[in-house]
């Protein structure tokens, strides 16, 4: 009875939408609003009016900037949501070297600290370069929260934790949502509108864009290793 | 030293990932490597011997490795008719290997030849013996008469 | 199309066939050996000839460009992680206690 | 030559799924973690071969983030097998 009444009820509910579906136009079809007015507007001038050599970075971080800085905030938001949820009341569990567990293998250990300035090297490239290649702050993040996964494997925490300090780490995990609005005041401060970008493509805009990166990059990190160590502390 | 030669190898390899010299990347990418220089050197290998290596050992070294291609491509031949022989002509040991070097780095490149030279594969290290996995005793003959050991002493400890 | 050109592109062809049918090789070996030991010999070795043959022939292909220098630096990294993260597996199998394949020669006596 | 470039990328793809069969029946935990490996080294290269059919340079550096996490998901793995305990100290 419920079971059934749960799918009337959708039913009901998926009529509108169908309907709305329906007289929406037909999907990639040359009549669309977003290409008869938006997207001609962004190729032609996106590169100076953007400051990013990338139309679609320009068309994240410039034009639809409200709409990416709220998703920044929310996603950021849910991570840390994440992580606070994965704590628990107690602390983690104190190994002592040595204590019955396989010591870790000399090669793998010199390996990885051989390759974990090249890693960190790399994600900042990734970072950085996020406007021009396929990458960007999040992605970039990602490549620097597994160097410190290794790392927190292979060398052990205390080596890793002194990359992203627990007294700086909260700071650190909303630095997306963070220095998104600094630049965004920047911008208000430089043209009069929040989010707003100094025209011409100069060196101005193309740092406020990689100071935007960087601060994602950095936040993304931070966040997702927090999440790899909580699972690693005792319940 | 240590932290300039790091930082020198990371701003190559941030060059050869960006492949332009134009100037903002390239001063945000020296940067940044000098920076991760002075953390891994600070933080990473504060304890023990980072692999630093003069230029001669530099020369030396890619001399080591290309040798290093040959013998594996070589070695993989034999492999090769191995595994697709129908009969599967295999008899695997495992071989204890001692050879005492001065330095970290010469352990680890030995175990890395080791195993990248087929027929042969490191399966622990302890102190200055290598147990090895061989999967038939013949390959081992170059690492028993310790022609690896006498070869990456001469690459990475002789000055 | 010069000669210098057909020679690389027939070079780069040989290299790539010749990293494919390693490939291979390693993946019958990953199939076909007795034990993990000889399996990770198999895939380890044979997947490190047959990454840095194709990616030589691709670095032939491309000419001297700048993303050769990306490819050399990932044949490099393949030199250097293929054998650690072999070595690792090995050694964790060791660790936890699994005991190599060996050919059982039947000797005489009573069985 | 992108014919040829194209048969060698399916020969690879081909390849790989066959090691699906060592990731599938084991027996042991660490054969599944190799199978796995084997194929993140062919998947890397098949990037690389990529960038060349599409004329896209920038899936290099795809290729060289799959290398990297290929070998971290390896290690951590084994290190967990080792231990159990995902922490450890350099000797």
């Amino acid at each position: 009875m419920k079971k059934a009444l749960i799918i009337a009820l959708l039913a009901v509910a998926a009529i509108p939408l169908l309907a709305a579906m329906a007289s929406m136009p037909r999907f990639g079809s040359p009549e669309q609003p977003a290409y008869t007015h938006v997207a001609s507007r962004y190729l032609q001038k996106g590169a100076e009016e953007a400051g990013a050599d990338n139309v679609v970075t320009g068309v994240i971080l410039n034009y639809r900037g409200f709409d990416t800085n709220g998703e920044v905030t929310v996603i950021f938001t849910a991570c840390a949501a994440t992580a606070a949820v994965l704590v628990t009341s107690g602390s983690r569990k104190k190994e002592k070297p040595g204590e019955a567990t396989v010591p870790l293998s000399p090669v793998v250990g010199y390996v990885v600290r051989l390759l974990a300035p090249f890693i960190a090297l790399f994600a900042f490239y990734v970072v950085l370069f996020g406007e021009v290649s396929p990458g960007g702050g999040f992605q970039g993040g990602t490549i620097f929260a597994a160097l410190i996964i290794i790392l927190s494997v292979v060398a052990g925490r205390n080596v890793a934790e002194r990359v992203l300090p627990a007294r700086v780490r909260p700071w650190l995990q909303i630095a997306g949502p963070l220095s998104f609005i600094a630049v965004g005041t920047l911008g208000a401060v430089l043209t009069g509108s929040y989010l707003g970008f100094p025209h011409a493509r100069g060196l101005l805009a193309t740092a406020m864009l990689m100071g935007i990166e960087l601060g994602i990059g950095i936040g993304g990190a931070t966040v997702f290793a927090s999440i790899f160590w909580r699972l690693g502390d005792e319940p | 030293m240590k932290a300039g030669q790091c930082a020198a190898l990371l701003a190559l390899f941030w060059l050869v990932l960006t492949g332009r010299l134009d100037l903002l990347p390239l001063v945000a990418g020296v940067l940044a490597a000098v920076l991760i220089a002075v953390w891994a050197t600070s933080s990473l290998w504060q304890r023990d011997d980072p692999p630093v290596l003069s230029p001669a050992q530099w020369l030396r070294f890619i001399g080591y490795t290309v040798r290093l291609v040959r013998d594996i491509v070589a070695a993989a031949i034999v492999v090769a008719e191995k595994v697709l022989d129908p009969r599967m002509p295999i008899s695997p040991v495992l071989i204890v290997h001692r050879a005492k070097f001065d330095r970290e780095v010469s352990r680890i490149a030995l175990a890395n030849s080791i195993t990248l030279t087929p027929g042969t594969l490191t399966v622990d290290i302890e102190g200055d013996e290598f147990l090895v996995h061989c999967l038939n005793e013949d390959f081992a003959a170059d690492i028993v008469d310790g022609t690896f050991d006498r070869r990456i002493r001469r690459v990475f400890e002789e000055p | 199309m010069s000669v210098w050109d057909s020679i690389r592109y027939a070079v780069a062809a040989v290299l790539m066939s010749i990293g494919a049918f390693f490939f291979l090789v390693g993946t019958l070996g990953l199939l076909r050996f007795p034990d993990f030991y000889s399996r990770t010999h198999g895939a380890t070795k044979c997947d490190t000839v047959g990454a840095g043959s194709i990616l030589g022939g691709l670095a032939l292909l491309r000419g001297f460009e700048p993303d050769v220098l990306k490819i050399v630096a990932i044949a490099s990294l393949v030199l250097l992680t293929s054998p650690t993260a072999g070595h690792a597996l090995a050694r964790a199998a060791y660790r936890t206690g699994l005991r190599p394949w060996t050919r059982r020669i039947e000797g005489g006596g009573q069985t | 030559m992108v014919v040829f470039l194209w048969g060698v990328a399916v020969f690879l793809l081909a390849v790989a799924s066959i090691c699906l069969y060592r990731a599938y029946m084991g027996p042991t935990a660490l054969d599944r973690v190799l199978a796995v490996n084997v194929i993140g080294t062919k998947t890397m290269v098949l990037l690389v071969m990529l960038a060349f059919v599409f004329g896209r340079p920038l899936y290099i550096d795809v290729a060289l983030v799959y290398a990297l996490l290929n070998f971290v998901t390896t290690v951590v793995a084994t290190r967990c097998f080792e231990t159990g305990v995902l922490e450890g100290d350099w000797q």
